[in-house]
């Protein structure tokens, strides 16, 4: 324990262990209908989802997830380039885009249900609409708050237009576009969740509601894990990319702030 | 870390920039740069601002010019405009008698900003190809510019690394060879030597004056430091603020082959330096 | 939570009660028994505020945030099974006995299954492997139309249910994204005069005669306002007997409570208000849900679970 | 001028051309029944607007979000404050705060619902639920973002460590949690909806709700119109606030060389 | 912009810091500032990285001592073991004979990175009189010594500025203003001047003169000019890398009112400025 090394990774990896125990022990004997015990909550979890409804339900969830994300990821960057690159276009869309910005996003799912429906097409278009406009915004706040100094360089060596966009806009606007792009993928996590809670009957959001409904609460809490545990595990994954590919833009911060 | 290792020819063939270009093209009478009652203001009306009013000073071929004055005169302003990033609000600056009126080819700027000039995301080699991407060069001489680059600044072990990751003296000397990778005929630097120690600073000045003698190049350097601006220097053109003008041209005649010792100890250099500071420290 | 300041009767000798409806057309009873001073006249003074659906509701009674709230009994029944201390007080909605006996089965029952007119569902056994929608899975029309499915052979468990909103359900009848769709009023009557099937009408088929709509409290209301309890369940009954004895009168502020047109309302079942809840109407849905599997045994009601029985 | 102009009169032409839009597909019924008319939508807003519940829900809504924020900071900034200057505090909190750091609160909504009912009080812990890690987080950051040559100049005049903390530490943290407010005031907004249109608590998502389930799509395009507009006014509040505090940090600092 | 127009008594009285220090602490033996065998390494165990080892040299009161030295050999790292901010790891640095474990309240630092050490939420007053609140001073008292503390730096006029506001040479002086406003008697500087003009520097540079002869504070300071460091200095200070040690102690003997043109033109200076640089050009 003198190791301070040692010591904080004792206390950091110790703390939820110890939490998880307290929980275990103190929900051991719990009759409270809405606190069952962790135990209980383990086995419906392992029931719920580990087999029965996996495919069903949980792929499918991500399924949606990914693809309206992957959707969103495109057309926001490609839009955000458009919007800053060609001022007219900035122009026209700037205030619809901030309106719609405005709205929050599991606001638009009913209009969403009521204009194509309650199917997957539903699902995944309320998730890559609703992702859309942080990506979007991002990469307009990244490509305008490029440093004049690179466009200077840019300039100076006499790039071609295609080289100024591929070889300095993108890579200086990156940092923001990534940040953009994990505030979608949590919109797009909730939204996920939202579209099933309101209109359909498959999807962990959908099972996880429907067990508060009708007061399987040991359901609805392995529910709310796996939802919790996908929105974490989503977020390590997206951050594991981010790290690959802006290892730079990192290294250069960490550079930055221990000088 | 040391600039010592430079091989003894750091640039040892430009054929592909200057095969393009016919030798014939400066006579005796054009100057290489000319600027003319040069005017710059930035802003146009309530909020305009004018940094620079009529200034005129030529370059020779093969000059190397030092340009000192006190911050903010517009020192940054005057190089932009030769570069062709700004247009010149009147009078003109030209290359060989051609109006300058966007980046020339034939010129490279080293900035003063040199953290912010460099790429973050790319090594030191890929911020070296960079600008010279569209040249479309043989693989060979690619390689063969970067590493006689690097070498001249004593980077040569650097080449794999993020600027980030290197000291502020250390980037600085990064966008240095970026510029010299380019094989320019015209280099201009933008306070180049400001974040390097002093021994460093003396290597890389003799450097400059090396590419100089070696390829003939046109160089232009501001420059703070009054001692190495008389060191370096064919002329040293001093302005006086604001706007920004000449105040005097400054030639110096100190012997051809500068060395950091035996220069700075001649009286000569004692009195040419006790010029230009008392131009300087003289209230404009 | 807990049973709150309201407790304690206020200066006026009023007790004030915190009901949650789920309005949909029978709460007219409930207005009307507030609109006639039935409540003033108990010494009660009763808050109305609307919930998203039942389960919500039992949730907030349980907890204190509300003294009342309306269920079906199937919700209610799924609650008790996970040992959520509830009390029945007093009937909100259901059949009159011997209701299911009737010919014209969408003039008394206010849920519907229907099909669109040239739809070649002719009966339920029909819908396996058809899309039908519901407005909420494991819940009233689910279990109540999975129940016909069954009893004419069929196997609930190859029914695609959807879950959607009734005005939904009823835009994606008409355009044939659904095969089915189970409604309540005053869609069951909008859904019939857009040209579409009545199929079945499942909750009378399955519920047969009885209250069906409850008003429910949580165990610790029950303790702290025993008396107020006791005279809601009166002024209750006496509006329930009102609004069988005034249909015209009750349907008037079903329109207005559901925004309907007067019209689509009395084109629509007639809702009957029961001015009593039997035991054995709530055993009778607690077996039918565990024969369907939807519990896995039928819960063992307390002896108490009426309120005053 | 002319140049000015323009701009203006491109956006003015963008918003135009999607009302047309708007007005022309619904008009050919392109989607059914479903999508209502512009016409119809602003004059449904117009009636909705002079409604005593549409008040009340606005009220609700705006009582929650704002309530749920000013909790959620100061909670968050103390919280913060204390994580980060202790670093056995902020081992034992890292692994349970980067965990529940990107758990929306919509995910524990039906516990929410299920205890504190269909409630303000189940909205404002939504609200604060969602609003208080991500301030924590950035507070943190900004706590150790400190910049150490700043820390080191109060140190070598003698500063204590309390005088530290606030003078030096908290100064430059603002930033950090000045971004947070900024992403937190539209989100707070936003799970006050939510908790309305899926777990029934008061406001304008209770409203968008019942507008959904009774097929009153005109009002249910008007509604969401409101809350765009909210939405707005949220990040214009923050902005504006932020510009205020933060006047002195790179991002609002106005250009005087 | 300029310093001239600086009173000519910027900091007249000092009653408040030296009232609670005998004068006579000070004995003709004990060296003011005594660095012995200092050593200093960074991180432990693998990944230790010793910077400084073995250092030793002294500095009497009312000395103006300059450290010059390549970059990256530790110059602010001895700084800051000096100010009580790092722990040495072996030796010990004194004051007076008082061994320094802790910032000591008779001194001020004005750090190589000003721009950060400056605080951009408070205007240039209250950056300046942050350090002095706990020291409890009167409102009048507390004014003018940030009054006479700018004035001093010739940036009276930029009093409600933020930091930002300012270029970095005025920056520079603001960072400065701060440490004589704390009216230190020892006042150490990491690269004070760096990125000021040639003409400021200048200023500055007398200024720190003045302050030596009219407070007999004791000054050490860090610079990459070798020529700043002989016009400043009693004894310049050449450390070698790496580690960290001290080349030689020069002696500069130039007579006492120094001034920017007649000193430097000393065939004296010349004599020692090329001694300190063949110093630091000869490989280490
Ligand atoms: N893009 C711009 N727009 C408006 N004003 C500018 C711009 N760039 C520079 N200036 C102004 O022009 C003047 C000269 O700036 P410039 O950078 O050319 O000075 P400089 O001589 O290079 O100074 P330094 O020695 O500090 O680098 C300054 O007053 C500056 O504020
Ligand atoms: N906090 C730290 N932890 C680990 N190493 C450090 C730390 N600070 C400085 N160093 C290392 O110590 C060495 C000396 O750094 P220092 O800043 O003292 O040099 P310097 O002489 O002031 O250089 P310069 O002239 O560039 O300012 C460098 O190699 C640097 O990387
Ligand atoms: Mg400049
Ligand atoms: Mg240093």
């Amino acid at each position: 324990m003198r190791n301070p090394a040692i010591r904080n990774w004792v206390i950091g990896a110790g703390t939820p262990v110890l939490l998880l125990i307290i929980w275990w022990f103190l929900s051991a004997d719990s009759t409270d209908p809405f606190f069952p015990p962790l135990e209980t909550i383990l086995v419906r979890f392992q029931e719920l989802w580990l087999f029965e409804h996996f495919q069903s339900d949980v792929l499918l969830s991500l399924g949606n997830l990914f693809l309206g994300f992957a959707m969103a990821a495109v057309a926001g960057v490609a839009l955000g380039f458009a919007t800053a690159l060609v001022p007219p276009v900035r122009w026209m869309i700037d205030p619809l885009i901030h309106f719609l910005r405005g709205i929050p996003p599991v606001a638009l799912v009913p209009i969403f249900i009521s204009l194509i429906g309650f199917g997957t097409q539903m699902r995944v278009t309320s998730i890559a609409l609703a992702a859309l406009f942080p990506t979007m915004i991002a990469t307009v706040d990244g490509i305008r708050s490029v440093s004049n100094d690179l466009l200077d360089v840019a300039k100076v060596y006499r790039f071609s237009r295609k080289e100024r966009v591929v070889n300095v806009l993108l890579p200086a606007a990156m940092p923001q576009i990534f940040s953009g792009l994990q505030v979608s993928l949590q919109v797009a996590f909730i939204v996920m969740i939202a579209s099933e809670m309101l209109g359909s009957s498959q999807g962990i959001g959908a099972m996880t509601l429907l067990a508060q409904q009708s007061f399987m609460t040991a359901d609805m809490w392995a529910g709310i894990l796996l939802l919790g545990v996908i929105g974490f595990l989503v977020n390590v994954l997206f951050s594991l990319l981010k790290r690959k590919v802006l290892s730079w833009y990192i290294g250069s911060r960490r550079m930055a702030r221990a000088a | 870390m040391s600039v010592r290792q430079a091989p003894s020819l750091p640039i040892p063939n430009r054929k592909s920039t200057m095969a393009q270009q016919p030798e014939t093209r400066i006579s005796a009478t054009t100057p290489r740069l000319d600027v003319a009652h040069l005017a710059k203001t930035y802003g146009s009306g309530e909020k305009s601002h004018t940094v620079i009013e009529d200034l005129t000073f030529t370059v020779d071929a093969g000059e190397v010019v030092c340009i000192v004055g006190p911050s903010g005169v517009g020192k940054t302003t005057l190089l932009k405009c030769l570069a062709g990033l700004h247009p010149a609000s009147s009078g003109r600056a030209a290359i060989d008698g051609r109006t300058i009126s966007g980046p020339p080819p034939e010129m490279a700027l080293v900035f003063q900003d040199y953290n912010r000039s460099l790429m973050p995301w790319l090594t030191v080699r890929k911020n070296l190809i960079l600008p010279l991407r569209h040249l479309k060069l043989p693989a060979a001489e690619l390689k063969e510019r970067c590493d006689s680059a690097l070498a001249a600044v004593g980077l040569s072990h650097a080449h794999n690394q993020y600027p980030w990751q290197l000291s502020g003296g250390m980037q600085q000397r990064v966008a240095i060879a970026r510029a010299l990778a380019y094989r320019p005929e015209i280099l201009i630097m933008d306070e180049p030597f400001a974040s390097v120690d002093a021994q460093t600073r003396f290597d890389l000045e003799d450097l400059c004056l090396k590419i100089r003698k070696d390829f003939n190049m046109t160089i232009l350097v501001v420059t703070h430091d009054i001692d190495e601006a008389v060191y370096l220097a064919d002329r040293v053109v001093v302005l006086g603020s604001r706007p920004a003008r000449v105040l005097k041209v400054v030639d110096v005649d100190l012997p051809a082959p500068r060395d950091q010792i035996t220069t700075r100890s001649l009286p000569e250099f004692a009195r040419q330096r006790t010029e230009v500071l008392s131009l300087i420290k003289r209230p404009a | 939570g807990g049973s709150g300041p309201a407790a304690a009767p206020a200066a006026d000798g009023t007790t004030t009660l915190k009901v949650g409806t789920i309005g949909i057309g029978s709460d007219a009873g409930i207005r009307l028994a507030a609109d006639k001073g039935y409540f003033k006249e108990q010494g009660l003074n009763v808050e109305i505020s609307v919930i998203a659906n039942p389960p919500a509701g039992i949730a907030a009674a349980q907890s204190g945030q509300i003294d009342l709230t309306y269920t079906p009994s199937i919700p209610l029944l799924n609650a008790l099974s996970q040992n959520v201390p509830l009390k029945i007080i007093a009937a909100a909605d259901g059949y009159k006995d011997g209701a299911s006996e009737g010919t014209d089965l969408l003039r008394v029952d206010d849920t519907g299954l229907l099909v669109q007119q040239g739809s070649t569902i002719n009966r339920p056994k029909d819908l396996e492997g058809k899309s039908v929608s519901v407005p909420a899975r494991k819940a009233q029309l689910e279990v109540t139309v999975s129940k016909l499915v069954k009893d004419d052979g069929g196997d609930p468990a190859k029914v695609n249910w959807m879950v959607l909103d009734p005005s939904s359900a009823l835009q994606s009848l008409n355009s044939g994204r659904v095969d089915a769709a189970s409604l309540v009023a005053p869609f069951t009557s909008k859904a019939a005069a857009e040209g579409n099937r009545l199929l079945a009408s499942p909750g009378v088929e399955f519920f047969e005669q009885g209250a069906i709509g409850l008003w429910v409290a949580g165990a610790n209301t029950v303790k702290s306002k025993e008396k107020a309890l006791q005279g809601f369940r009166a002024a209750i009954y006496k509006a329930n007997a009102y609004a069988n004895a005034h249909v015209d009168e009750a349907q008037q502020l079903s329109a207005e409570i559901t925004k309907t047109d007067l019209d689509v309302v009395k084109s629509g079942a007639v809702n009957y208000w029961p001015e009593d809840v039997r035991i054995e109407d709530i055993e009778r849905a607690n077996k039918n849900l565990a024969e369907l599997g939807f519990l896995s045994e039928p819960v063992k009601l307390p002896a108490d679970v009426i309120f005053g029985k | 001028m002319k140049a000015s102009i323009r701009p203006y009169a491109f956006s003015a032409l963008g918003i135009a051309g999607a009302l047309v839009i708007w007005q022309v597909l619904a008009v050919a019924k392109a989607a059914g029944n479903a999508l209502p008319s512009a016409t119809e939508v602003f004059a449904t807003l117009a009636t909705i607007l002079g409604t005593g519940t549409f008040w009340s829900a606005l009220g609700a809504t705006l009582a929650i979000a704002l309530l749920a924020l000013a909790m959620a900071a100061l909670a968050g900034v103390v919280l913060g404050l204390l994580i980060g200057s202790f670093e056995s505090v902020r081992y034992a909190t890292l692994a349970v705060l980067e965990f529940l750091k990107p758990v929306p609160p919509i995910v524990i909504l039906p516990l929410a619902v299920l205890v504190l009912g269909p409630t303000a009080e189940m909205a404002l812990f939504l609200v604060v639920f969602g609003c208080l890690l991500p301030i924590v987080m950035q507070t943190v950051d900004g706590v150790q973002g400190t910049d150490p040559v700043a820390r080191d100049t109060a140190r070598s005049y003698g500063m204590g460590q309390g005088e530290i903390l606030a003078r030096v530490v908290l100064p430059s943290a603002m930033p950090y949690i000045g971004t947070a407010m900024r992403v937190a005031a539209p989100a707070a907004l936003v799970v006050t909806v939510v908790a309305g249109l899926l777990g029934g608590g008061p406001g304008l998502g209770q409203s968008i709700y019942q507008a959904q389930a009774a097929g009153d799509y005109a009002s249910l395009y008007a509604l969401v119109i409101v809350l765009g507009v909210l939405g707005l006014l949220f990040q214009g509040a923050t902005r504006l606030a932020e510009r205020r505090v933060l006047h002195w940090h790179e991002s609002y600092r106005e250009v005087v060389r």
